[in-house]
């Protein structure tokens, strides 16, 4: 085995091209010893001792260990998403540590969420009109708003952009760019268009007399 | 072994799956084409093996004694003397069981390609899953912009009409209230006269006066400024209401 | 996305050189998509529904299909132990068979049963005809197949797919998952054919006399 390593003289003459073909099978069983490896490592999911990789591959344990030190570079250097670890005098394979964030996700499981007739009259005004206080939300949707609004804070699709110089100061509402993000807007000038014009022609309609 | 006529006996019949199992079993050891099956010999090995499991004392599943009852009917019509009356409807006695035989046949077969593939891809070996952290619920919101709009639309509808039906009411409320009306007018012109400007709702508050006379009041403000006795300012959308004398406002500025 | 795997066309002049960068770009980044997917298949040891990998690496379910496919090809054609195994609309990464001499040595291989000749002839009929009743699996195979369905309910390799419209609404079996994980069949689509048309033949061919 030891010769997989370090075979790389060139011996003259017909020796030479014998070398070579030895060379290339020496290689291509190390391929399969490093294949063996791999299928070994994967289904002990645990550390295995370098004793008994050496004796499943049949191989003394200096061989093993330089095989495996080839191997755990092979790892590190190609595109994998696992890697060899040697933890003492035994071997596993691990996920790289850089792809960690993503195998978190494997155990979320993400929950659609719908928003409800309530959260979306709300987002709509806040969203046409903004910055506006509750006070104006309350006033077109003629109930309480203050649980929806909370609700919309709290799911960061809108937010506190300031005070109305008014008495009382009244906070002012806005939306975010989780929003933006949420509903595919590129910016608020992207909201489909409506005609405000209408509840200002109400206001000009009540007769005097 | 010999090969004893009674040798089968030793066979147990919960060795076989059924009844098919067991006419299988019968074919194939004696080599015989399933397309013409020889009805009288077959009945007679197939009984062979109940008496045979009768005298053992062992139970046996009625799923074999109706294959028994099939296999004893098609063997009495085979010999039947009108039998060649049938042949020229071209109807087999054995034909029902040919094909049930054949489907389940098949189906063996198949059976046989599944304990090979079993076998097979037991040779492949999994890895326990890692210990991953129980993460909270993430939740992701599923919106629609289409939606966002038609309930703004739906909103503003519900507003106007509100606000219709208000005016409906103020129209009714003003036909009562002419005097009350002019009552007011009189009264706000008679505090503008003073030339200070005034704030509506310090003037006009719910708190302290009924929404009657709050929106009189309104109607009222409203009438001045037409007659251009007065001018109305709100700097923001539902914010206060200023009202101040005509003739500070426009004598200062000429 | 998509353009990794299809995008081979040469643009003239300086285009060509901006698509080949591009090209590169995806090249790599196709790569990286490989091993994130290659970490997370290993960190779950279960299959993975495509739809949490496409969740996963922000791609479209077409597109997480394709790459798996890529994919692959590549565990079968390199000098690796393990291989991907698409099972049903599931990933998951398993080692070779012909590695499996190896890893018995290991001595933790657990233990496998096979099933009875029973438990083989009802899913063949199940598999084939699904969705079946029970009564149509007694009705081919001729006995009694309560215990049978019962215990391949148990190894959850059938399950109830519904009722049939019929009196009674008996329940429908049809196979699962782990069925096709045990029988090494991606889908069911991959069982080996069986002449339908035999019975017919057959009918034509019994011999009157």
């Amino acid at each position: 085995m030891e010769k997989y390593i370090s075979n790389q003289e060139e011996l003259p003459g017909t020796k030479a091209l014998n070398a070579e073909n030895e060379r290339k099978q020496h290689m291509h069983d190390l391929r399969e010893i490093e294949s063996i490896l791999e299928a070994v490592l994967f289904a002990a999911g645990d550390a295995v001792p370098v004793e008994k990789l050496s004796e499943i591959i049949n191989q003394d344990k200096k061989t093993t260990v330089s095989i495996m030190s080839n191997m755990e570079m092979k790892y590190k250097n190609s595109s994998r998403g696992i890697m060899l670890r040697r933890i003492g005098t035994s071997y596993q394979l691990c996920t790289k540590p850089e792809y960690d964030r993503y195998i978190v996700q494997l155990g979320q499981a993400r929950k659609k969420q719908g928003l409800s007739q309530a959260a979306y009259e709300t987002l709509a005004i806040i969203a046409y009109h903004q910055p506006v206080t509750k006070a104006y939300v309350e006033h077109i949707r003629g109930v309480n708003s203050d649980n929806v609004i909370m609700n919309l804070l709290e799911k960061n699709l809108i937010c506190e952009v300031g005070r109305q110089d008014s008495p009382g100061k009244p906070k002012l509402y806005g939306t975010t760019e989780e929003f933006l993000r949420v509903f595919g807007f590129s910016s608020v000038k992207d909201l489909p268009p409506i005609d405000i014009n209408d509840i200002q022609t109400v206001m000009d309609e009540i007769p005097v007399d | 072994m010999t090969n004893a006529p009674h040798d089968h006996c030793t066979i147990r019949i919960k060795d076989f799956e059924g009844p098919f199992d067991l006419l299988f079993y019968l074919i194939e050891k004696n080599k015989i084409d399933i397309y013409d099956i020889p009805i009288v010999e077959i009945t007679d090995q197939y009984m062979d093996y109940l008496f045979a499991m009768q005298e053992m004392d062992l139970e046996i599943a009625s799923e074999f004694l109706v294959m028994a009852a099939t296999l004893l009917h098609i063997k009495s019509r085979m010999l039947l003397p009108e039998r060649k009356e049938q042949d020229e409807t071209g109807e087999d006695p054995r034909e029902e069981l040919i094909i049930k035989l054949l489907e389940y046949k098949k189906v063996r077969d198949f059976a046989d390609i599944l304990r090979n593939r079993e076998a097979e891809w037991r040779k492949v070996h999994y890895k326990l899953p890692e210990a991953l952290p129980e993460s909270a619920y993430e939740t992701e919101l599923e919106v629609s912009p289409s939606l966002l709009k038609e309930c703004y639309q739906k909103i503003l509808q519900a507003y106007n009409d509100r606000q219709n039906d208000e005016s409906q009411k103020m129209r009714r409320i003003i036909q009562h209230e002419r005097v009350s009306l002019r009552l007011k007018i009189k009264q706000l012109l008679d505090m503008l006269k003073k030339g200070i400007r005034l704030c509506f709702s310090a003037i006009f508050n719910l708190k302290k006066t009924s929404k009657l006379e709050v929106a009189t009041g309104f109607l009222a403000m409203l009438e001045i400024a037409k007659s251009g006795k007065a001018t109305i300012h709100q700097e923001v959308e539902f914010g206060e209401i200023y009202i101040e004398p005509r003739r500070i406002a426009r004598d200062e500025g000429a």
